[in-house]
């Protein structure tokens, strides 16, 4: 099924909360709102001519320009941006799936933007979802065990962000 | 160097290190090293045995002492002693009860070990009344079936074996039952995955079977 | 030996000096044994895998290799981790050592070669060498490591029960020589390859092969050596020992290994004697005068060696080509194969000697039946080399 | 009377110890790597097995972000370090997809060539520490001897035995020297004859099925949930190879090549005959049939192999120019995976008309793998956590990135 009607059809079913969508992309993509995502990939995987039975990844991007000569030219307003790329094993075809978070929630900054969890429709999220919080920082919630994966629990700030700045000690070691 | 009898040298060593290590046994605070003087104890009576030329006694002295009962119980206590079940601290209660009930087996072996005319007075060569004396060979061979202490029948007659072998085996085969049911009873019994932190959210299964691709 | 010195010094002196020389030779043989069957093990594994192996210590063959080996423990750094019982972790190298060292003591060499010349020694080997898994588990306790204890549980586990089977398998040509008396076997077994307790009756043969099984789990060896496992364990009971006092568990091992391929000889391969009565042949036995019967000794002890060789490179072999079971493998291996089989060939060895005593080819002689010429009353009065 | 269990879902222990927690590694000779396993334990039974990750992780994917494509191909060498073409293939292939790229057909036979090779080399190396995971030392030498042949080839082709930054954007970095087909002509042919004997020692090998077989049993189901791939997805049963079955970019690499995907399908293996039987202990998903897996799909990449340099060979066109170093990117985001030997390995670039990627990430394969390990460890022995981890054939610097 090509990601035409797979847009018919999630637009049928979920309406105004399917944001956006770019089906002539590289890879075609579909954006839907935060809140909505867990029911969404339930009808994706689930649905008997849908069948996505496998989540890749996970991915989160900042779009977050520090220079402001710069960020005059983006063309975007700061945010968050999770992708989620999946597949059917049985009918062969792909979608990403994308969520636009704000880099902060309620734009206060260090207040870590939230998402749902998916962790409980394919169990790939779980750590995925772990390495995201880790490295892009979003909080998914509800998810069984949302820690730190790859850096040490203690460690401060989400080194993927565009405005993360590496510290110079970490436990009295230098590190830069 | 004629002096030194090595016969009375080694007795002496090894004696040494059986009372030592038995002593060390009733000193020691730490679970495992009572088990393993326990241990070094028994192997110097074993030594004492190959010294009186017991080789058989000793030989069995070490594989069942310390190749099986010591194992199994050095065995038990790493399974059990961890932690603070590994310190044991006598109360003076128990000093107490111990010396009391030590003292009298003491006591005993002693007025037994001193009873034997041959040592009291090592000139003179009683073994003949030694032979005399009763012994715990009639109730040892008893157990085995054969009672020396009645007299056989005739020969051709019907042998008289109304030895205690049977009440033997099945005390023994009682005690092996009652080992196994112990065992039995002290099983665990767990449901997998029922520990707080294996609980996950509750999920819907992705149960749909891949169809195969062709 | 001790008679022999008697006729030129005072008896008390000569049974000191006796005993030291039997006590020298025996630590020769056990440290001997394993800096050369280091060499081998080494040599052998690298043949296994398709490499040359040391080459360069010592000229060819690297067959100094053990000795560098040597002085690469002895140089290393003694450890003694901190939560480790020290005087236990200290002690429990030596016992190890000690009760592998020990089976020496009964184990002849050839016709009356032995230190001591004990009527039970099959009893006596089997006791002291079962004695090895206290230093096992006393290190696995006192490393205050969770995978040395890991290690020792494992090994207590499995020493306990394949004692039961060994045991039962040991019985069979006791039963057969009606003595536990090692040289006497061991001349029973004189004259044609025929006479090899393992060529007595079918029973014997499989009970050899459930014996060898049961020895190589009983010293450990892979692929019985769950208490090692360094992919599981990390090494196991000997995770925290470093130096000398690896060394002493690693001597351990090989005397060890040693001690039950020439138990094995003896019981079932026929000891000192060769397939063929090349002593008999060239009247080298102890009728034809004091240095025939010493050579033809030396020739025995020569024989006796050399299977004690074939049984250590069996195990290497076995070492170096199978993976390792798990320990419910090892377990069900001895409880639901191991005795059952074992008890079997007893009976059957008991039957068949019952209804074959002089066995199936003519001219056989029946069991307990010292073949004539036999030094073994000779020796016993000896009572040495 | 009824002998019936009261509840079938009780287990019955011997005699219940206190737990233990055991942490393997992350220095441990079975952990393949600085991987941390907290196993509770009763006994040496285990209860629950929680892996650790993060110990080698080098921040690839902030790395990424400050440099332009190509000079970031190195890194992707360190990723599945035993597989650098395969990571070299896996980052050219997705920037090429954002660029709109073709390369010429040659650079493609030298992929497909190199690739393979180098997923035999993997697979040898996952044969090797299965064996020794399980005590068997012997098998990791042969395996090693016939992997470092391969790594003399690689050598030989670029320069380098590990980290290779052969395959590149655009192409590939070099033509074959000369020679270097007659020796891989060679290796192909002495390589056939190795595989008997990998399979005496291993996989036919009484003890190595009693350890492996209906140990760590994956079901299909459970396999695709928890995003397995590779040759994990493949031994539980499902069908699926993106060599086949992946995106037209990839696929096209494999155009007019013929390879089997070895998966169990209908209760066979294809080609099946000419190796040993699967054993009846086995299940389809253990740790047995991961092993089987790999040994099968090596003679697979050999055949293809073979293949690629006869048409290598008859190829005419240059082998490609790599692009610039700071050839710019699109804005726009591409998402690509290839199958590269541990499972499928997924780059994705978001392009913001710079040089320099706004956002690389990867998707690692033995990431996906790794986590389902306390999935199939419950329940289990202290050892087959060993036997299972080697079966899953993870690689650490890939996990941690």
């Amino acid at each position: 099924m090509d990601a035409q009607t797979i847009h018919g059809r999630l637009l049928e079913r979920f309406g105004e909360r399917i944001r956006a969508a770019d089906l002539e992309a590289v890879d075609p993509w579909i954006e839907v709102s935060a809140a909505s995502l867990p029911e969404v990939c339930l009808y994706l995987r689930d649905r008997l001519e849908l069948r996505f039975n496998m989540l890749h990844c996970i991915s989160g991007v900042d779009y977050f320009e520090g220079d402001p000569q710069r960020s005059a030219e983006t063309g975007w307003q700061p945010h968050m941006q999770l992708l989620y790329h999946l597949s059917s094993l049985v009918y062969r075809h792909r979608l990403v799936l994308k969520v636009r978070l704000p880099r902060w929630k309620d734009g206060v900054a260090g207040e870590l933007p939230e998402v749902p969890s998916v962790a409980h429709v394919w169990r790939t999220a779980d750590w995925h979802e772990r390495e995201v919080f880790d490295l892009s920082g979003v909080r998914f919630t509800g998810h069984p065990e949302l820690r730190r994966i790859l850096c040490p629990d203690d460690w401060e700030g989400h080194p993927l962000r565009k405005d993360y700045r590496a510290p110079d000690e970490y436990q009295g070691i230098r590190v830069r | 160097m004629d002096a030194v009898c090595w016969h009375s040298v080694f007795f002496l060593l090894f004696a040494l290190a059986a009372c030592g290590f038995a002593l060390a046994v009733v000193v020691s605070t730490n679970v495992v090293r009572m088990a393993f003087s326990l241990v070094l104890s028994l192997g110097a009576v074993a030594g004492l045995f190959f010294l009186a030329g017991a080789d058989l006694l000793g030989g069995v002295q070490l594989l069942v002492y310390l190749g099986g009962t010591m194992l199994l119980l050095v065995f038990g206590v790493m399974l059990t002693a961890r932690g603070k079940a590994a310190e044991m601290k006598t109360t003076p209660g128990w000093w107490l009860l111990a010396l009391v009930v030590g003292g009298s087996l003491l006591a005993v072996l002693w007025q037994a070990a001193f009873s034997v005319d041959a040592w009291s007075t090592p000139s003179a060569g009683a073994t003949q009344s030694q032979a005399a004396r009763p012994t715990a060979a009639p109730i040892g061979l008893a157990l085995l079936g054969v009672r020396v202490d009645q007299p056989l029948g005739e020969e051709g007659g019907e042998p008289v074996l109304s030895g205690y072998l049977l009440a033997f085996e099945i005390v023994s085969v009682h005690l092996l039952v009652v080992l196994v049911g112990a065992a039995y009873l002290a099983r665990a019994q767990r449901r997998p995955g029922t520990t707080a932190s294996e609980e996950t959210a509750p999920r819907t299964p992705n149960s749909q079977l891949p169809t195969p691709n062709s | 030996m001790a008679e022999y010195l008697t006729q030129y010094a005072d008896p008390r002196l000569a049974n000191v000096i006796a005993a030291l020389v039997h006590c020298g030779l025996l630590l020769a043989v056990a440290v001997g044994a394993a800096a050369f069957f280091n060499w081998l093990e080494r040599k052998v594994s690298a043949r296994t895998q398709d490499r040359l192996g040391p080459t360069r210590v010592g000229g060819r063959f690297g067959w100094l290799q053990s000795l560098a080996d040597g002085i690469k423990l002895l140089a290393k750094e003694d450890v003694i981790p901190a939560g480790a019982d020290s005087p236990l972790f200290r002690l429990a190298p030596y016992v190890s050592f000690s009760a592998a060292f020990c089976a020496y003591i009964a184990l002849p060499f050839a016709d009356g070669w032995v230190a001591r010349h004990l009527n039970v020694a099959v009893l006596f080997i089997l006791a002291v060498a079962g004695l090895e898994v206290f230093g096992v588990i006393l290190a696995g306790y006192a490393s205050g490591s969770k995978w040395s204890l890991f290690g020792a549980m494992r090994e207590a586990a499995q020493v306990v029960s394949y004692k039961i089977p060994l045991a039962l398998c040991v019985v069979v040509p006791v039963m057969i020589a009606g003595t536990m008396d090692l040289v006497a076997i061991g001349n029973m077994q004189r004259g044609w390859l025929t006479n090899w307790f393992l060529f007595h009756d079918p029973f014997t043969f499989v009970t050899f092969l459930v014996f060898l099984t049961c020895v190589v789990a009983g010293v450990n060896r892979s692929s019985f050596d769950l208490a090692e496992a360094e992919s599981e364990l990390a090494a196991g009971f000997l995770s925290e020992y470093s130096g000398f006092r690896w060394a002493l568990f690693f001597m351990a091992e090989r005397a060890s290994m040693v001690a039950v391929s020439g138990l094995a000889a003896i019981l079932f391969l026929g000891g000192w004697n060769g397939p063929l009565p090349v002593a008999t042949w060239l009247h080298l036995v102890p009728e034809s005068g004091l240095l025939a019967g010493w050579l033809g000794n030396l020739l025995g002890a020569g024989n006796f060696l050399f299977k004690c060789l074939v049984g250590v490179v069996f195990m290497m072999w076995l070492r170096w080509t199978l993976p390792r079971l798990r320990i419910d493998q090892v377990m069900t291996t001895c409880l639901k194969y191991c005795v059952p089989l074992a008890a079997a060939m007893l009976l059957g060895a008991m039957l068949w000697t019952y209804a074959l005593p002089g066995g199936l080819l003519p001219g056989g002689r029946p069991i307990g039946e010292v073949p004539e010429g036999s030094a073994a009353v000779a020796a016993s009065e000896r009572g040495g080399r | 009377m009824s002998f019936e269990r009261i509840d079938p879902d009780l287990v019955e222990l011997d005699v219940g110890m206190d737990e233990i927690l055991i942490n393997v590694g992350p220095q441990h000779p079975g952990t393949h790597g600085v991987l941390r396993v907290l196993l509770r334990t009763d006994g040496e039974l285990v209860l629950g097995a929680e892996p650790y990750i993060g110990y080698l992780h080098r921040c690839k994917e902030k790395i990424g972000e400050n440099l332009t494509a190509r000079q970031f191909i190195p890194y992707t060498d360190r990723l599945d370090y035993l597989a650098g073409m395969n990571m070299n293939l896996g980052w050219a292939l997705v920037v090429e997809k954002l660029l709109g790229l073709e390369v010429p057909e040659k650079a493609k036979h030298l992929r497909v060539l190199m690739c393979e090779l180098g997923r035999i080399a993997s697979h040898l190396v996952a044969a090797a520490a299965m064996g020794l995971d399980l005590g068997s030392v012997t098998p990791f030498m042969y395996c090693f001897r016939e992997r470092e042949r391969i790594v003399d080839l690689f050598e030989a082709a670029c320069g380098s035995r590990l980290t290779y930054n052969y395959i590149t954007v655009g192409g590939v970095m070099a033509d074959l020297p000369a020679g270097w087909l007659e020796r891989c002509e060679a290796f192909c042919n002495e390589f056939e004859q190795v595989i008997p004997e990998l399979h005496a020692v291993l996989t036919g090998n009484a003890i190595f099925i009693g350890r492996t077989a209906a140990i760590g049993v994956l079901s299909p189901e459970t396999a695709i949930d928890f995003g397995c791939t590779g040759p994990v997805l493949r031994a539980s049963g499902v069908d699926w190879d993106l060599r086949r079955d992946g995106e037209p970019i990839y696929t096209r690499l494999y155009d007019g090549y013929e390879f089997r995907v070895i998966a169990e399908t209908e209760g066979t293996y294809p080609g099946a005959k000419r190796h040993p039987p699967v054993p009846q202990a086995a299940v389809v998903g253990d740790s047995w049939h991961r092993f089987y897996v790999r040994m099968l799909e090596t003679v697979e990449s050999l055949g293809l192999v073979r293949q690629a340099m006869a048409r290598y060979r008859d190829s005419e066109s240059p082998c490609g120019e790599p692009v610039k170093l700071t050839q710019k990117l699109p804005k726009g985001e591409a998402y690509l995976e290839t199958e590269a030997p541990k499972g499928q390995m997924g780059f994705m670039v978001v392009g913001n008309g710079t040089a320099v990627p706004w956002r690389v990430r990867i998707r690692s394969s033995s990431f996906s793998n790794l986590s389902v390990l306390s999935e199939l460890c419950r329940g289990g022995l202290v050892a087959d956590v060993t036997a299972v981890i080697g079966s899953l054939d993870i690689v650490l610097g890939e996990v941690d990135r």
